[in-house]
């Protein structure tokens, strides 16, 4: 065993050997460094965040045709520091009619919500915070708590505007949270666990070519989550001015904002776990725990792109439409994947596994082509009913 | 007094604490926020059980769902933001009165059991509950049909919530 | 996949199409078309790899693929269902398939897909064309949709018929069919004759399949299997041929191959029970394939052949069978020779060619009739199809002049539509030829002289007399209307006008009448190739026997008979109607066969007639109003007497003043004092019932303990 | 180790709390509150007497749960539809106003 081959396992025992050294007790000792290890990881991703954000800049620019930040160090890239320094010495205002204590805990809680979802992530075969039998579901756990900082959030600012932001984002995200969830169980299914890193482990074959649909569906349940455009109820800046976060300034806004951003990396990263194998490329992972971090780190920046590309391609659309387009086509088809992936999955237990991975994918497609079919022709009768019968052959038969 | 056992009075204590607030603070939505630790903390004792599946159920259903749900019901039946007039009827003491008694002959009861203060066996290596309690909910010979009972309530509570609730003269 | 699931799965295509169709893409016709012909595809690929897996495997009879699942419980044992594909139900899926591919294909040309909806069109009713740019053009059916989704169903019945290995899943196959053609017939159901007809089919075919049904109950309850594996083993063959029944001196065996042979006289329509089968010429004319050629006819007759072992066991239902047939193929003959409507020819044609099955099976000649049964069945689809051609072309030509009385189905208004028309020209003929049996190349040739054949070589001179004057008549008659259709000079307006089909319609023709010519030469016997080729219908379909019956010797009084009914029925024909114009010059127009020898006012007479009068006169009458009315207006009074005696002297002062008043002013008087307890607050409640629980609990508790 | 009677008298005290919630709280809402209270602690029985039980394979105590789990999110979704319902039609949550049942 060398630094290499574990370097946490290497360097917790180091650590634990000095600290036993100073004359603490093992419990002690080994508490402290788990302690330790929380929050080094923590600190990476707080200094990853702020990278998110000169990414975020960079790459919005790219897509509306403008440079970003481009001033302060190469490429900008101290742009972010400054803008951090900036909220810090804002002035931290709380409204006078404000509930103190709740809308000052919202913003904690949200950052928190994004942070613990990490304590499950396997960053490389043996780099996990914890082993979680349940590791799947501690995901929408963790969303859950998300939820709850922002319907706090909205309530506490005793604001309008606020208040239904929250309504839509906890609205949004209790609905998303049904597809999201049966969208999950795809892995458990083919994996036979909930376990994250024993879904990585079974994905010889990356579940999106088994899954497309799934993986699709959980992206778009991802981004609904995440709040983020076409989904930006909740702040929609031209309806809402900005949403639950609307009284919030300073350091608190900013741990809203970069919760954010670290909560749509994450999910880039839990899409690449799921659906793209985890930190496993071609057998690279075994090589090194830090080049499997690395291979992990590309694959959640690729998912991470995916959802900027469409949070700077598509229009906001409306609330009821979000909602709708969740119960009454989201859900139904996740419900209806959900059945087919596992009678498939029963159905091609045997059959070699090129048949396996072709008729699960042809599943998908035509169970995607169904509802597709299904949702268009709903759409017409609606359109219909609205506008009158088809005015082209009313036309015709004259 | 080992640290398990301290790790579980501190849970205790935080849960009941949080207990007593959801029914003794004035501001209804702090009410359902200290429901929300009230569970929280019901859930690390799920975890301290050895029950990952259910404490993170414990999350999911009650935190995500529930807990939501009621500060909903609460912004959605308030006049204002400040709660006038007293939160506690006139016949508290009846109903602390009862609320002890209950506790007491419940301490009472148990105390006389037998198994009251058993210790349990440790969790044998490679355990998995969560394939078990899968399995048993869905096997025929264990709980497939309460399992479905549950569901068909679940769906009739959803219809019926959706008529009640519903407005009528507004469409 | 195994042959076997390949085989339990080729039903469902067409079924799932079925439901498909009904429940979801009914909206869309171009959807639903592509669901209907895309399953019947499927099930088309299916039944050719089964079929070629079939043909590799070495004694295929004694070795079929089989599967069986226990279905129902029955008391210690199960009712088994399951799939059997052996030597003859290898051909019938094959002949079934392809007929089944074909029509389905037929069905979107004709019913006009693409064309425009139509102005005055209605679901029920025939679509009536459309105006486009002034002109008029064909429109689509409107009902295109439900036509596919039926004609699936139909399709899943007749595989499932097809694939069974017991005769239970064969009646519910055949009892789908049975549904399917009263839907079908009845398509147009704004129209009142087809309504009549769906009807007619629908009860006539019930008389038989009732009399099936106590059969199969009878074979259940001797042997206590529906398994063919099991009913045609050798010792549940000779116990059934051994145990006696009381009825006409039958045997067990004889009276359920009696029974069973009524319900194929019904699905068949063999005489006494054809008449449905003209009258189903309502529906529209790929139905009119569908049931003629492809499905419910050949079922009745594949029922026939697949119950042989039990039904040839005794000689008296053979006898029955034997003579039904043949008088059947004389008889239905003689009525098609003076119809005037060309589908009504095909459709007694159809009844006379079936009664030639029927006949060859009740001579043992099990063979030539499923050889025949196939054959048939290529070239009967081809005509119907080709029919529906001529009649599609006819009524575009009576889009065209605007005069809707001419009839578009009647010969007389046709004649040469060979120019017209060719593809569908040259195709009828070829299928006109091999329903007569034209020497040498057609399928029918092959089929019908090997009938006669074994009529002959088994000294049963009557039934070959018979066939051979019925096979004349078919040459006759179908010489008559491929003349009078096709040959000659345009005889209206309208036949000038006629068009050559689309596509979808004509290339299921040519692709038919490659098989009306071809199938035959499966089957040819060793003399005319010399040895060269095998006889390999004869050895592949005759496997299916316990005694596998030695090919018969040439005989030239058989072969010169065929030879001499085809050609000079064909020639005869020709010249007879060479130059005829109108009905009038036709000689032939009897009135005793024009109205088919009165059956139908026959019926109507001895069973209608007297069912009505009954229904109406005696029991709604005399019974219901007169008898069972009076006694209970009788009741009426005598209870309401009682009933006012005992309100007037028991109820009033005793129940009502005693008890009612008494006891509600007590419970008023309690009502009133405990009234102020009910504050009607929920908490109140809730404690005073546990401080009551505690006080009940706390007491019983030590009471028990101490 | 900590013995079952701990974790069976803070499921009694919770139920007690619960129940004192649920006898005294006016707003009905706040009742509903309670009644969750009671509810975990009976699932918190459940799933102890599971994991002290001689039989670790027997689920009965986590299905039970799990079964509480859906009884609860029944109850709250019609129980809060109710309230929202009696608010739109009386104008109050408050437990003690709604007496039209009384006499």
């Amino acid at each position: 065993m060398s630094f290499w081959n574990d370097p946490l396992r290497v360097a917790a025992d180091w650590l634990q050997g000095i600290f036993v050294g100073w004359g603490m007790n093992e419990t002690g000792a080994h508490v402290l460094v788990v302690f330790l290890g929380v929050l080094l990881l923590i600190t990476l991703l707080m200094v990853l965040d702020i990278f998110l954000v000169w990414i975020e800049r960079k790459v919005v620019a790219r897509f509306q045709d403008r440079l970003g930040p481009n001033r302060l160090g190469p490429f900008g890239l101290i742009q972010p520091f400054a803008d951090i320094i900036k909220l810090i010495i804002k002035e931290d205002t709380t409204p006078g009619d404000a509930d103190k204590v709740v809308y000052n805990l919202a913003p904690i809680l949200s950052m928190m919500s994004v942070l613990i979802l990490w304590a499950v992530v396997p960053l490389a075969p043996v780099m996990l915070g914890t082993d979680l039998n349940v590791g799947v579901l501690f995901l929408i756990a963790a969303g859950a708590i998300g939820t709850l900082s922002i319907i706090m959030a909205g309530w506490a600012s005793n604001n309008k505007f606020a208040m239904i932001g929250g309504f839509r984002q906890v609205a949004v995200m209790v609905s998303f949270e049904v597809p999201m969830l049966t969208m999950l169980l795809i892995p458990t299914i083919f994996a036979q666990s909930m376990n994250m890193n024993a879904i990585i482990d079974a994905q010889n074959v990356w579940y999106v070519w088994i899954s497309p649909l799934g993986a699709l569906i959980f992206l778009i349940a991802a981004i609904a989550e995440l709040g983020r455009a076409p989904f930006d109820l909740a702040e929609g800046e031209s309806e809402l001015v900005s949403g639950f976060n609307i009284e919030y300034s300073g350091m608190k806004f900013g741990m809203f904002y970069a919760g954010e951003l670290l909560h749509a990396f994450t999910f880039g990263g839990f899409w690449a776990i799921l659906f793209f194998g985890g930190y496993r490329f071609f057998g690279l992972e075994q090589v090194s725990p830090f080049l499997a971090i690395l291979i992990l780190i590309i694959k959640a920046m690729l998912g991470y792109w995916v959802i900027m590309w469409v949070k700077y391609t598509m229009m906001r659309i409306r609330i009821d439409q979000m909602l709708s387009f969740n119960w009454k086509f989201l859900t139904p088809l996740s419900f209806a994947l959900l059945l087919v992936t596992a009678l498939m999955n029963a159905l091609l237990a045997s059959a070699p596994t090129w048949l396996y991975i072709l008729g699960m994918f042809l599943a998908n497609v035509v169970t995607g082509w169904i509802a597709l079919e299904i949702a268009r022709s709903a759409t017409r009768q609606e359109r219909e009913r609205i506008e009158g019968p088809n005015k082209k052959v009313a036309e015709a038969s004259h | 007094m080992t640290g398990a056992q301290i790790i579980f009075l501190m849970v205790a204590a935080f849960t009941l604490l949080s207990a007593v607030m959801v029914v003794t603070t004035r501001n209804l939505v702090h009410a359902a926020l200290w429901l929300v630790s009230t569970l929280f903390g019901v859930a690390v004792v799920y975890a301290l059980l050895n029950a990952n599946f259910i404490a993170v159920v414990q999350v999911v259903v009650y935190i995500g769902a529930i807990a939501i749900l009621f500060i909903f019901a609460v912004m959605l039946t308030r006049k204002d933001m400040r709660d006038s007039g007293p939160q506690i009827n006139k016949n508290w003491w009846a109903g602390a009165l009862v609320a002890m008694l209950t506790f007491a002959g419940l301490a009472f009861l148990l105390s006389g059991w037998s198994g009251f203060s058993k210790t349990a066996a440790e969790l044998p290596a490679g355990f998995d509950s969560i394939s078990l309690l899968g399995e048993s909910l869905v096997s025929p010979e264990a709980y497939v049909l309460p399992f479905e009972v549950a569901s068909v309530l679940l769906l009739a509570a959803l219809v019926g919530a959706v008529y009640v609730a519903f407005n009528p003269s507004k469409k | 996949m195994s042959t076997e699931t390949l085989i339990w799965l080729l039903p469902l295509p067409p079924a799932l199409a079925f439901f498909l169709i009904v429940l979801f893409t009914n909206k869309s016709k171009a959807l639903s078309h592509t669901i209907a012909v895309g399953a019947a595809f499927l099930s088309w690929l299916g039944a050719m790899i089964v079929f070629i897996r079939a043909l590799g495997v070495e004694h295929l009879s004694e070795h079929p693929f089989e599967s069986a699942i226990n279905w129902l419980p029955t008391g210690e044992t199960f009712l088994k269902i399951g799939v059997l594909i052996d030597p003859l139900s290898a051909t019938v899926l094959f002949f079934v398939a392809w007929c089944v591919l074909m029509i389905f294909i037929y069905s979107v040309g004709y019913h006009n897909f693409g064309q425009p909806e139509g102005d005055h069109d209605h679901a029920g009713l025939p679509p009536h064309g459309a105006t486009v740019h002034g002109h008029t053009v064909p429109s689509v059916e409107p009902m295109y949709s439900r036509f596919f989704a039926f004609i699936g169903l139909f399709a899943f019945g007749m595989l499932t018929l097809v694939v069974s290995d017991n005769v239970l899943t064969m009646f519910v196959g055949w009892e789908i069919m049975g549904l399917c053609s009263y839907l079908l017939i009845g398509f147009w159901y704004g129209k009142e004759s087809a309504r009549n007809a769906a009807i007619k089919a629908f009860m006539t075919t019930r008389i038989g399949d009732v009399f099936m049904l106590l059969g199969i109950a009878f074979l259940y309850s001797v042997t206590g299997s529906l398994s063919f594996k099991d009913i045609f083993s050798e010792e549940v063959l000779h116990a059934l041929a051994s145990v006696p029944t009381g009825v006409f001196g039958l045997s067990a065996a004889g009276l359920i191959g009696l029974l069973l042979f009524i319900g194929t006289v019904g699905k068949s329509a063999q005489f006494p029970l054809h008449v449905w089968l003209p009258d189903a010429m309502e529906g529209p004319t790929p139905v009119s394939a569908m049931i003629h050629a492809a499905t419910m006819v050949s079922a009745g007759v594949y029922a026939v052949i697949r119950m042989f072992p039990i039904i040839s066991l005794d000689e008296k239902t053979m006898t029955v069978v034997a003579f039904i047939g043949a008088f059947t193929a004389l008889f239905a003959a003689t009525i098609a020779v003076a119809q005037n409507d060309i589908k009504r020819v095909l459709a007694y044609s159809t009844i006379s060619q079936l009664g030639f099955m029927i006949a060859a099976l009740g001579i043992h000649a099990y063979v030539a009739a499923t050889f025949h049964l196939v054959t048939h069945a290529f070239f009967k689809a081809l005509l119907f199809l080709g029919s529906g051609s001529v009649i599609h072309g006819m009524e575009h030509g009576v889009l065209h002049t605007g005069n809707h009385k001419v009839d578009p189905q009647d010969m007389f208004n046709m004649g040469g539509l060979r120019h017209k028309m060719p593809i569908t020209f040259w195709t009828f003929l070829i299928g006109g030829f091999a329903l007569s049996g034209f020497p040498l190349v057609t399928a029918g040739f092959w089929s019908k002289d090997e009938i006669l054949a074994d009529a002959w070589a088994h000294h049963h001179y009557a039934i070959f007399f018979t066939l051979a004057i019925a096979a004349f008549m078919t040459a006759f008659y179908t010489m008559r209307q491929i003349t009078l259709t096709f040959f000659g000079e345009p005889r209206t307006e309208e036949a000038k006008h006629a068009h050559e089909t689309p596509w979808t319609m004509t290339l299921p023709l040519v692709v038919l009448s490659v098989f009306a010519v071809g199938y035959g030469w499966v089957g040819m016997p060793h003399w005319i190739t010399g040895g060269l080729v095998p006889n390999w219908f004869h050895e592949f379909v005759g496997s299916m026997l316990h005694e596998h019956a030695a090919e018969l010797e040439f005989n030239i009084v058989p072969l010169g008979t065929s030879l001499l009914v085809a050609l000079g029925g064909l020639t005869a024909g020709y010249f007879a109607y060479r130059n005829v114009q109108s009905p009038a010059e036709d000689k032939l127009q009897i009135p005793v066969l024009k109205n088919k020898w009165y059956v139908d006012e026959l019926y109507n007479v001895v069973f209608i007639k007297p069912a009505v009068w009954f229904s109406e006169v005696f029991v709604s009458k005399w019974m219901d109003k007169g008898f069972i009315d009076g006694i209970l207006h009788l009741f009426g009074p005598a209870t309401g007497g009682v009933g006012s005696a005992i309100r007037n002297y028991f109820d009033l002062p005793v129940i009502n003043h005693f008890f009612g008043d008494g006891s509600a002013e007590v419970t008023w008087w309690f009502g009133r004092n405990l009234r102020p307890i009910q504050t009607g607050r929920i908490q109140q409640y809730l404690v005073l019932s546990l401080i009551v629980l505690f006080v009940v609990g706390g007491l019983l508790y030590f009471l028990l303990m101490a | 180790m900590v013995p079952l009677s701990w974790y069976l008298l803070l499921a009694a005290a919770l139920f007690g709390i619960g129940l004192f919630g649920v006898l005294v709280r006016r707003n009905a809402i706040a009742v509903l509150l309670g009644i969750e209270l009671m509810l975990n602690a009976v699932n918190i029985n459940l799933v102890s007497f599971w994991r002290y039980s001689d039989v670790l394979t027997s689920m009965s105590g986590q299905v039970f749960s799990i079964i509480v789990f859906a009884v609860a999110a029944a109850e709250v979704s019609v129980g809060l539809a109710l309230v929202i319902s009696v608010y739109r039609r009386r104008n109050t949550v408050i437990a003690d106003e709604l007496d039209m049942l009384k006499w």
